[in-house]
């Protein structure tokens, strides 16, 4: 085996954009999950019991299958029930969807780490609703949701790959196409595992920084 | 001891190959079947070895040839001059011409020209992609090439009507038609310049022997019309190949 | 006015199946100082939750200085949910204060009392921290509002709680068992802020097992066993010869321990 | 869509939970040797330990599938698929357990291992007959979580030849052409094994004593 | 044998640059009770900790029966670990009560017992069972052997923990605030006990802030305030009339609360 990265480098042009779609697909991808997680698990815990179940069953079904089950499913299913989407708005939503449902997990957690004391403290001082949310949930949930969204935050990126096979021009597919045009597949994995692994470190990176940030009043002591 | 002693002295001649890709190599009621298997027989019996099949996702066919995993690949490739320069290829065994796959229902599509600024799909990095490109240019309005990772999902999409057509060798079409004529049909003629399959082995003085022992045993099936029986069983026609590509025209 | 601050009617609560209240009636008087004692479980808390509405009772009303709290009734004499922003008017007239603290870690302690200003009074950040500082000045803390929760001992903590529930200045104070996450030294600390309270005339339920502040503070006192309030009165009363035998075996408990040597 | 087909497909899901199972089982044993380094104090192996996690939770499955598969020969190793796809899915779902147990380690009270310690046990017994039993039960939630997500990327083992679930599904459309039926069909044989899992999760966590007293 | 169960001697703890204790030597008299009292913080659970060795002296030394704990001094008076075979038998004759109960959740009352019983005496699990059945009946728990933790109330599970570390034969107990995680009706269970344990001749030292307790079963009462050792001494002077002014103050945050009305 002859072992020569400058095959791969040469074609920086069309390895550079299929990263930067990488990184686009992942960035948009995880913090539309979030947001969408959060709404599930904010309505579950105020929507009463029967909103509760409802959406049990949607997040349990995502959270059981795979996500190239429901990448297929949605692009080439789809255009049978009228919904025909182009390749990246399609990888886009079947990938917030699927980490809607684990987002929602995770903030169900963090509701429930929040001592329902702090809760009934606001309640009593008045606050509303949407207040307790903002003003006294979110911040305390903080912490403790963190280190799992990062996690999921890395298993999303991993994830990203399989919309190359909906013709997403991520980079998997770009460094596997070069790979196999020049006939340089070991180079070309292992430059994808570096490159995936450099993304994963710096959201580990990032994660760590933001914890700091929103550790000060737990790592303050007198 | 080479790889020809190697194979002889174990009785086995172990071959890889990916199994999505039909006629070739499929999974038919659960076993694994199609020309491949029944070319390979009788190589084997050629050969006095018995076939060992180890099957891949394509991704790991070629990398397992070159660790060592296998010693020769049967998922058959389009021989091309850039991949003659890394590998070795037997002679041909079917030809790879590229035509056109539509929708069955589709009806504003009865000749190749016809695909004119249309969508078109095909594997990437594949040579059918690029003959399908180097076509275009010759058409009045390019089609838009969209590419797949392989061409199961770029069939998916034309089923689901995103595309018009899917450009891949004849073989492989006219094996989707036959399976689902109420989905898919075959866009006769084959618009691409002609090309072959064959299967890829490594290149090196290891098994050059093995090599020409299996080029000698296909070129004896070619002779003596058991390749022509095979493909009649698994196209439904025949093809006029050469003995060797020595000047792939792509 | 009525001199009756809290009146709570015939008040019932069950969970599932078990009854944890058991059609309890008690007067609140205003200004005065009422103390709820009893063993673990028997309701003290439950009680007590009920009157700020954090617990809905199954049957039964309260009434804060006359308004009912949480439900009311309609024409035909059911039951509806008081609206949202009528619970919050009718609770904005108590504080509470948990055994817990229950301070928002996230916060300052300045911050924990100027939350509920900002947000619900809709003061401004400086008149809310304004008025906060001189709450907490109030609780002997001033120099200690920049400090986190987790920065200050337990005892500055529940003063930090009780701060916060006085900004709004609220007319009833709720305490439930607000010294017995704290250790001796620090307990004293909060109760001289309490007794603070109580001179100047603050209406307060204390949930407690200081039965040593009850005898001396307290002006009322109410024995609560398995749900069922056993006996309310003055505490001199009480601690003279508990006519009830279940309190006076509760009472035994206490002086078993031989608080008795160290006077 | 055929009973035959469907069949098939389930058949190859035998294969999805059998190298999933024995995955997570010596993912877990794997888990614990890294949290034991973790534990033990000795710095180059604290550093070993926290290059494999990072390594292998960094970099996709699939590509450590293929590295393993194609480097360990040219290293003079040969393994058989099988066993090289159980390699590849247990260090990975090791590197994955072995975080999550971290989190439970350091939830074990401090207080239960000084009771340890002075009750005599040896730095050993106390590892493995208090902080393992007491961080598996804190921690089962997540490794019940991990279960269900190697059950899933399983399928990726197809790249060094198993033929599992997903892999039946797509060798059933390169032959018959029909992915919607068959994705579909998969998507629900995973939903039912898994669903299947978090319920005999559940039903253990409520089972096992020793959730520590808040 | 000489009377001393536990010496002290010039005991300093440092956490980083705080002094925790400061110079401390003290003699803990066999056969009989020990009390340790002071406010919150002043090193109380430190130097318990110290005499078991869970937390390691900055400077000084702890003898067990004469055998030094955890350092040793060699030739050049230079200190050293004890090697952990060594640490571990000269442990093995102190038993420790947390505050926290630290019962593993794991195993169930019996298991809890038997475990230091098989793994660290080497019985058979038989064995094992049957001289933990015989701990659990003298606390008075012997039907409630097949309980978890979880199943058990706190006086339970501390009444557990003392079984737990009276099943190794100890000759010395200690206690850190036995009680304080309890309520008042389940404290009593505990006392009960340890005055059983007093009265059986056990050498005890016990963390607490029930001064009745310490009062009536004590007969060695220490004074720590800010790391140092303050007073040491028969408790009768102490509460007759506390001759240092900062344990008089101390001693005030208890009468303050009224304890004195209940008698
Ligand atoms: N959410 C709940 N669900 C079911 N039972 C409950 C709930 N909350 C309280 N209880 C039960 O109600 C009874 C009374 O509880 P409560 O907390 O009011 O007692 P308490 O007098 O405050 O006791 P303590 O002195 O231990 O605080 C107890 O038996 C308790 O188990
Ligand atoms: N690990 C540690 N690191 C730094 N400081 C510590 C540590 N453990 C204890 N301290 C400090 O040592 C001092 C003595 O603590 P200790 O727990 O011995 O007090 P205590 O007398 O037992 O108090 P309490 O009655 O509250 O239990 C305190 O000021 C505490 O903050
Ligand atoms: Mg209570
Ligand atoms: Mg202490």
């Amino acid at each position: 085996m002859n072992f020569d990265l400058n095959v791969i480098l040469s074609k920086q042009d069309e390895l550079l954009y299929g990263i930067a779609v990488t990184i686009f697909v992942w960035v948009v991808g995880t913090l539309a999950s979030a947001a969408l997680g959060f709404v599930i698990a904010t309505a579950r815990r105020y929507g009463g019991v029967l909103v509760d179940r409802a959406l049990a069953v949607p997040v349990e079904v995502i959270r059981g299958t795979p996500f190239l089950v429901q990448l297929f499913l949605l692009y080439f299913g789809g255009p049978y029930i009228g919904l025909s989407l182009d390749a990246l708005p399609a990888g886009l939503l079947a990938l917030s969807i699927y980490g809607s449902a684990y987002f929602s997990e995770i903030f169900r957690a963090g509701y429930q780490s929040v001592p329902p004391g702090h809760v009934e403290a606001a309640e009593t001082l008045g606050f509303t609703r949407g207040q307790v949310i903002r003003v006294i949930l979110l911040p305390e949930m903080a912490l403790l949701v963190l280190p799992p969204s990062v996690n999921m935050a890395i298993i999303l990126l991993k994830e990203t790959a399989l919309l190359s096979l909906i013709t997403v021009p991520e980079m998997t597919m770009t460094a596997s196409a070069i790979g196999s045009q020049e006939y340089a597949f070991v180079e070309a994995m292992l430059l994808l595992a570096l490159t995936y692994w450099i993304l994963v470190e710096l959201a580990g990176l990032l994660g760590r920084l933001a914890e700091k940030k929103l550790s000060r009043y737990r790592l303050a002591k007198a | 001891q080479d790889a020809l002693e190697r194979v002889t002295a174990a009785g086995v001649l172990k071959v890889g190959t990916e199994t999505a890709f039909a006629p070739f190599d499929f999974i038919d009621a659960g076993t694994h079947t199609g020309l491949n298997m029944d070319v390979f027989a009788e190589i084997g019996k050629e050969l006095g070895v018995e076939i060992e099949w180890v099957t891949l996702d394509w991704a790991g066919v070629l990398p397992g040839l070159e660790a060592g995993q296998f010693d020769m690949v049967a998922g058959p490739a389009t021989v091309t001059a850039a991949r003659m320069e890394r590998y070795r290829f037997t002679p041909p065994i079917a030809e790879a011409t590229v035509a056109l796959l539509k929708s069955a229902k589709d009806d504003s599509i009865t000749k190749p020209e016809d695909i004119a600024g249309k969508a078109v799909g095909a594997g990437h990095a594949t040579a059918q992609l690029a003959q399908l490109i180097a076509y275009g240019e010759t058409l009045p309005t390019a089609p838009e090439a969209k590419e797949y990772v392989s061409f199961n999902e770029a069939y998916a999409d034309l089923a689901a009507g995103r595309i018009a057509g899917v450009a891949n060798s004849l073989p492989n079409i006219a094996f989707v038609a036959q399976q689902r004529p109420e989905v898919f049909a075959v866009v006769e003629p084959a618009f691409g310049t002609k090309t072959y399959f064959a299967y890829p082995g490594l290149k090196d003085d290891d098994h050059a022997s093995l090599m020409d022992a299996i080029d000698a045993a296909i070129l004896k099936m070619k002779g003596d019309g058991r390749l022509a029986d095979l493909q009649q069983k698994w196209f439904g026609t025949t093809f006029d190949t050469p003995d060797a590509v020595t000047e792939p025209n792509i | 006015m009525s001199d009756t601050a809290i009146s709570v009617q015939h008040l019932v609560k069950r969970f599932g199946t078990t009854t944890v209240l058991d059609d309890i009636t008690l007067q609140i008087p205003r200004g005065q100082v009422s103390c709820l004692i009893g063993p673990s479980g028997s309701g003290k808390s439950t009680l007590l939750r009920c009157m700020a509405f954090l617990e809905e009772a199954t049957e039964g009303s309260i009434f804060i200085e006359g308004d009912p709290l949480g439900f009311v009734y309609d024409g035909t004499g059911k039951r509806q949910r008081q609206a949202a922003s009528e619970l919050r008017r009718v609770r904005s007239r108590i504080g509470m204060v948990f055994q817990q603290f229950n301070l928002w870690p996230h916060m300052t302690a300045l911050g924990n009392v100027a939350a509920a200003l900002r947000r619900v009074r809709g003061l401004s950040r400086s008149e809310a921290e304004a008025k906060a500082l001189a709450q907490l000045t109030k609780v002997g803390l001033e120099n200690r509002a920049g400090h986190y929760p987790s920065q200050l001992s337990g005892g500055q903590q529940q003063r930090v709680a009780i701060a916060r529930a006085l900004a709004l200045e609220p007319k009833i104070m709720l305490f439930d068992e607000a010294t017995s996450a704290l250790d001796p030294e620090l307990t004293g600390e909060v109760l001289n802020v309490m007794r603070g309270l109580a001179e100047e005339g603050m209406t307060m339920v204390v949930v407690t097992h200081e039965i040593g502040f009850a005898a001396t503070v307290g002006s009322q006192l109410s024995f609560l066993d398995q749900g069922r309030l056993l006996f309310t009165g003055p505490p001199a009363e009480v601690f003279a010869k508990p006519r009830h035998p279940r309190l006076e075996q509760f009472l035994d408990t206490y002086l078993d321990r031989g608080a008795s040597t160290l006077v | 869509m055929s009973w035959k087909l469907f069949s098939l497909l389930l058949e190859a899901s035998l294969m999805t939970i059998f190298v999933s199972t024995i995955s997570i089982l010596i993912g877990l044993v794997l888990a614990i040797l890294l949290s034991a380094a973790n534990l033990s104090g000795i710095r180059p192996l604290q550093w070993g330990g926290k290059f494999f996690i990072s390594f292998f939770r960094g970099t996709p499955l699939l590509v450590q599938l293929l590295l393993l598969y194609n480097l360990l020969p040219v290293m003079g190793i040969q393994m058989p698929s099988l066993a090289t796809a159980i390699l590849g899915l247990s260090l990975c779902t090791a590197a994955y357990q072995a975080e999550n147990l971290r989190g439970g380690f350091e939830g074990v009270p401090r207080g239960l291992v000084e009771s340890a310690d002075m009750a005599g046990f040896s730095p050993a017994q106390t590892f493995f007959h208090i902080r393992v039993p007491i961080a598996l039960r804190l921690t089962l939630p997540a490794l019940i979580n991990e279960a269900i997500l190697i059950l899933k990327a399983s399928s990726l083992v197809s790249v060094v030849g198993l033929v599992e679930l997903t892999r039946m599904a797509q060798n059933l459309v390169a032959s018959t052409f029909m992915p919607l039926e068959l994705y579909a069909s998969a998507g629900l044989i995973y939903l039912v094994i898994n669903l299947t899992v978090a319920v005999l999760g559940r039903q253990l966590e409520q089972r096992l004593p020793g959730a520590p007293a808040k």
